[in-house]
């Protein structure tokens, strides 16, 4: 499966990313630079962590008109999958790939810690190899990761059945002390309607190699790989 | 010309910043604050034609960037249509 | 040469800092009276901060050579060699001044300047901790610096991308209207891509990258000298902001610009911005340099040659560039959104020329502005006071009459409670490297492509110095080297910074160079050199001094980055040693600061060869997989360390220990000494234990056992704590958390 | 009574964040942006019988908390001397 990373200017989590694609999955990797608007040759677009612009007017809010940004939409049109992760998932928001918005955490602080993720929907392209009421662990670093969206956002976003992650706790129970920034419902992650799109504000990347804590994150690189092959979309490409 | 852009959160967000500096004042002994809600406001130097076309750009800009639709209102201010700034 | 500028006149030299003499000798190396813009220079130049001119002819005892050293003091950082082709690059820096007067700038502004050393040098930043002292947080105006610092420290140091891996923060009276605000960075470079300050290559041309020049930070003196009457409120200068998305567009550029092969030498414009680089870089390369004002980009109007030369913006770099390669290095710039603007070349002549428009506004040879700057040798005196200090016998007070509420308001001190509220406002994982998080002895990283780690660490007890500056200044390297130790590294390299109060006050340089020369002893004995430092003077307020910290960074390695060891106790029935001397002392303690609301006494001694030894075995142990956890005693004694290794980890576990009796019983708890490390032991490695113990010769005993939900502590057969650990946990957890929260 | 602080950074002090949206907007067509400073607006709604005392009020409240005297200037709008406030 072919990986491109972006990077905008600010982006840090870039590195990351491609350290755990290309050595520890051993999947193809490339950079991809945040004015290319070329992504015939990717399976997947991570837009990773960091602070684009530096999250000056709002966070991912000026990355989210960036030329890669504007491409994706022919993209995804083209079978392709997208995964951002922390600014990634900000920006995602911005640009209306996803709904709802990202807003400074309740506390007012930035946070750097580990967090647990209740699995809500196991169905997904990123989700396929975990059961459903899975409990992930996985590091949050953000100040601006509050999930928000109106009343009727949420409904549909359940009805769909979009929201993939909620925080948790250690047990799986979904409660208020397990939710590090307020975000509304506790929600983590959530899909674009076609499950083809995943933002998250926690960091795969960052659990993805035991000596660092844990690999759940490589869970849902697992799960994607593993359904390109599935459904063939691997191959017409 | 000379424009302010107020961007602030929609009424019904939740606004933990001034929820605090509300609460600090308190502490502060200003017992009067009945709300507080804490905003952004860009203060603009263009060059433009005419104050209603500018307007029609700066609203723009908004939709386009400045505001984010699903959490902040936006408004336009033409603060003085022809000097250069002299903010206090 | 241009004649807008005010007359330079004795007075107005005094304004800007300068002696009379100085002002003599400024003449003499010129030849004439200095333009108003070259006595700027001078004023810079021969500061304190760039020329260290009352502490440099204490800083040669260091010890800065070794095999594995590749750059000593004299650069922008440090340069120690890792093996595999890499280097590790550190150095520290205080930003005490700025962050009074605006915590959250000021500290910010911090981080932002010591990253910028470290990728001059080439180096990617890897790490960074951050060393803190605060007044009494009970001080509301204490808690908006601790807030604005914390703060301040946060948002560069994430909106930048380096994990921060340690650091400390301690409390004390003293500084009040003084916090401390020293920065640690380290950074990664393969060894034949290192960086240096350097202007060589006559002709070549000189380059001006980043933000633009405001009238940020420039020299108070601007203002003393009363030259603008018109327009004065413009033109004061202003609190430098820091940019981190900036920074983090020039390390990008500054190390794809360096990769082309095209950069000669690069050197950041810090303090004294400008000047300071453009004296400084020929000076090392033994050329001149000429500088064409105009050119510079600028953020204000009006700015006069003075004020570019001093100003010190943030995020900006100057480039030595090869002549004729101008071009790809402006394409990496331009690349990530930054301007790279030709302002001056490299000259043959050994002067440094400014001009205005043409203009000559400044010539002065450089190795005025840097050899030739003043260095002093000022009196010194021992404090009569420290006798007085001295005569207090801790055991003169009655003992505690509770013991448990002894421990636990020493594990609430704010100076000992968990630090969690700050260190989770930090990034400590991008990069994904950290194999050990904050909130242990050490930090550790691993060195992606190797098997190595590097093992980081701050320390600095200044209550030990202000007793003892010579012992208190080695202690320091001690307990570095100890905490490195601990977490499974050999000690590579010491970066410091010196934080003291006025050189002029003979009682002041005493207390420094007797740190400095315990530091020297230390770093010797126990074979660390020391690669780079800062020392940061005049830290008073109202006539408060802080007292006297010298706070030593450190980096070590790790052959094999699976020897890393964490502080807390793993799993019930791994037996507890205590390796070390018995020797401790309640003077300068944290139990007579809390308890006894007094810092007095004696230190108890240093015997630097055990110490090297106590470290060894330890090492070895942990080398050889025996060593489930290892903790060193520091502030609060064995008590408060073993406490600790209950309660700091990811979950809390008992223990129940035996402490061996060594007088009174709270000398035998919260007595403090060098050279202890409280370690855990699997019930299988036991006996290897033992015998690697016995072959290094070092003291140490078994007190107890790990396991259960109470920790209990035993004197003679006596219970003398007996608390459920969840209890000792919520002192350590909310003891400095509750002020801030 | 309804009011506005603003604080932003004084003139010469660096702004971050207004170069940044300035740049964006320039790279989405937005030329004519000569200058932008970002700043903040509080809004407020106090219990206060006269204006003029208010505002009295309102600089204390800005000299000790809502701004910081070393980076940024203040400036208080009394917006509506009676009413509950209807923002947009
Ligand atoms: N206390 C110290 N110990 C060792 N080296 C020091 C010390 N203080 C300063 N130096 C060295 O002197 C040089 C100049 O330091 P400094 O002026 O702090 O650099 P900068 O220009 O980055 O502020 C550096 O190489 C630094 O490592
Ligand atoms: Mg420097």
């Amino acid at each position: 499966m072919r990986f491109g990373v972006v990077i905008f200017p600010g982006t840090w989590s870039d590195c990351d990313f491609h350290f755990v694609i290309g050595e520890v999955l051993h999947q193809p990797v490339k950079y991809v630079w945040h004015r290319d608007t070329d992504l015939s040759e990717y399976d997947c677009v991570i837009l990773p962590g960091g602070f684009s612009y530096g999250d000056y007017l709002r966070a991912g809010a000026i990355a989210g008109r960036s030329p890669v940004v504007e491409a994706l939409g022919d993209f995804l049109a083209g079978g392709g999958f997208v995964l951002g992760s922390c600014n990634g998932f900000q920006i995602l928001c911005e640009a209306k790939l996803l709904p709802g918005a990202l807003l400074r955490n309740e506390c007012l602080q930035y946070r750097c810690q580990s967090t647990f993720l209740f699995v809500e929907n196991a169905e997904t392209p990123f989700t396929r190899g975990l059961r459903p009421g899975q409990v992930l662990k996985m590091p949050i670093s953000h100040g601006e990761g509050k999930y928000y969206g109106d009343a009727e956002t949420l409904r549909i976003l359940r009805g769909r059945n979009q929201i993939v992650f909620r925080y948790c706790t250690e047990a799986g129970e979904i409660t208020k002390e397990a939710n590090p920034n307020g975000s509304v419902e506790n929600i983590a992650g959530i899909m674009n309607e076609e499950g083809t799109v995943l933002g998250l504000m926690p960091h795969p990347e960052r659990a993805a190699e035991s000596a660092l804590g844990g690999t759940d994150g490589l869970l849902l690189f697992h799960s994607l790989i593993g359904s390109l092959i599935e459904d063939g979309s691997f191959l017409k490409r | 010309m000379r424009a302010r852009v107020f961007v602030r959160l929609k009424r019904g967000i939740l606004d933990p910043q001034g929820t605090a500096v509300k609460r600090a004042l308190e502490g502060l002994g200003y017992q009067e604050v009945r709300e507080l809600r804490v905003g952004k406001v860009l203060e603009l130097e263009l060059e433009a034609a005419e104050p209603v076309q500018a307007r029609g750009r700066l609203e723009e800009m908004c939709r386009r960037l400045l505001a984010n639709p699903v959490t902040e209102d936006f408004q336009v201010e033409i603060v003085d249509e022809g000097r250069r700034p002299n903010l206090p | 040469m241009t004649g807008a500028e005010p007359k330079v006149t004795l007075d107005l030299a005094k304004a800007h800092g300068l002696t009379a003499e100085e002002y003599d000798r400024i003449i003499q190396l010129l030849g004439r009276e200095p333009t108003y813009t070259e006595l700027g220079l001078f004023s810079a130049l021969w500061s304190e901060h760039c020329a260290y001119k009352h502490s440099k002819v204490f800083l040669r005892q260091f010890p800065t050579k070794a095999p594995h050293v590749l750059q000593g003091p004299g650069e922008n950082a440090g340069i120690v060699d890792l093996g595999d082709g890499l280097a590790l690059v550190l150095k520290m820096e205080s930003h005490n001044h700025p962050s009074f007067i605006e915590p959250f700038q000021g500290a910010a502004t911090g981080v932002g300047g010591i990253l910028r050393d470290i990728f001059t040098m080439g180096a990617r930043p890897v790490a960074t901790l951050d060393s803190l002292r605060f007044g009494d947080p009970e001080d509301p105006k204490t808690r908006y610096l601790i807030g604005g610092v914390v703060s301040g420290i946060s948002w560069y140091n994430n909106c930048f991308g380096v994990p921060n891996v340690g650091g400390e923060v301690a409390f004390a009276p003293e500084y009040r209207g003084n916090p401390l605000v020293n920065v640690m960075c380290v950074g990664l470079v393969r060894k034949d891509r290192i960086f240096r300050a350097r202007a060589e290559g006559v002709g070549n041309p000189v380059l001006y990258v980043g933000a633009k020049t405001g009238r940020d930070g420039i020299h108070g003196a601007t203002m003393a000298s009363a030259v603008f009457e018109e327009g004065a409120e413009e033109r004061r200068p202003t609190v430098q902001v820091g940019d981190p998305f900036t920074e983090k567009l020039l390390l990008e550029a500054c190390l794809e610009a360096m990769a082309t092969g095209a950069v000669v030498g690069i050197q950041d414009m810090g303090a004294a911005g400008l000047a300071c680089c453009s004296a400084e870089m020929p000076s090392r390369a033994g050329t001149g340099m000429e500088v064409e004002l105009s050119r510079v980009p600028l953020r204000e109007t009006g700015m006069t040659p003075y004020e570019i030369m001093l100003s010190e913006s943030q995020e900006r770099m100057l480039l030595v560039v090869v002549r004729g390669r101008e071009g790809e290095v402006r394409k990496v710039f331009a690349k990530w959104d930054l301007e790279a603007v030709e302002v001056g070349r490299v000259t043959d002549d050994g002067e440094l020329r400014v001009r205005m428009d043409g203009q000559l506004v400044a010539q002065v040879p450089v190795r005025a502005l840097t050899d030739e700057a003043p260095v002093y040798e000022k009196p010194t005196a021992r404090p009569a006071w420290l006798d007085e200090l001295h005569a207090f016998d801790p055991l003169d007070l009655p003992p505690p009459a509770d013991y448990e509420q002894a421990l636990l308001a020493i594990l609430a001190a704010p100076t000992v409670a968990s630090k969690q509220w700050v260190y989770r406002q930090y990034d400590h994982q991008v990069g994904i490297n950290t194999l050990v998080l904050p909130g242990s002895d050490g930090g550790v990283l691993r060195i992606k492509g190797t098997r190595k780690a590097i093992a980081l660490t701050t320390d600095g007890n200044a209550r030990s110095v202000l007793l003892d500056p010579y012992q208190g200044g080695a202690l320091a390297v001690a307990e570095a080297a100890r905490n490195l130790a601990c977490s499974g590294a050999r000690p590579l390299a010491v970066t410091d910074c010196l934080n003291f109060g006025s050189p002029e006050r003979p009682e002041i340089l005493w207390q420094f160079s007797e740190a400095v020369r315990g530091i020297s002893e230390a770093c010797r004995r126990l074979e660390i050199p020391v690669v780079s430092g800062n020392v940061s003077f005049y830290n008073e307020t109202e006539g408060q001094v802080i007292l006297p910290t010298p706070i030593i960074g450190m980096a070590g390695l790790l052959e094999d980055a699976g020897w890393r060891t964490t502080q807390w106790f793993k799993g019930p029935g791994d037996r507890i040693a205590l390796i070390g001397p018995e020797a401790v002392s309640l003077g300068g303690s944290e139990y007579l600061a809390t308890c006894g609301r007094r810092v007095a006494g004696r230190l108890a001694p240093l015997d630097l060869t055990l110490e090297r030894e106590v470290q060894a075995a330890c090492r070895a142990a942990i080398e050889a997989g025996l060593v489930a956890s290892a903790h060193d005693c520091a502030e609060g004694g064995v008590a408060t360390a073993l406490a600790e290794a209950c309660m700091s980890g990811p979950g809390e576990i008992g223990a129940d220990v035996a402490l061996p009796s060594v007088g009174r019983l709270d000398l035998t708890l919260f007595g403090e000494g060098p050279s202890r490390i409280v370690v855990s032991i699997p019930p299988m490695a036991q006996r290897h234990f033992e015998g690697l113990m016995q072959e290094w010769q070092v003291p140490w005993r078994f007190i107890g056992t790990v396991g259960g939900d109470r920790f209990t502590l035993r004197v003679r057969g006596e219970v003398v704590v007996n608390l459920p650990v969840e209890r000792i946990a919520h002192a350590w957890r909310t003891g400095f958390e509750r002020y801030v929260a």
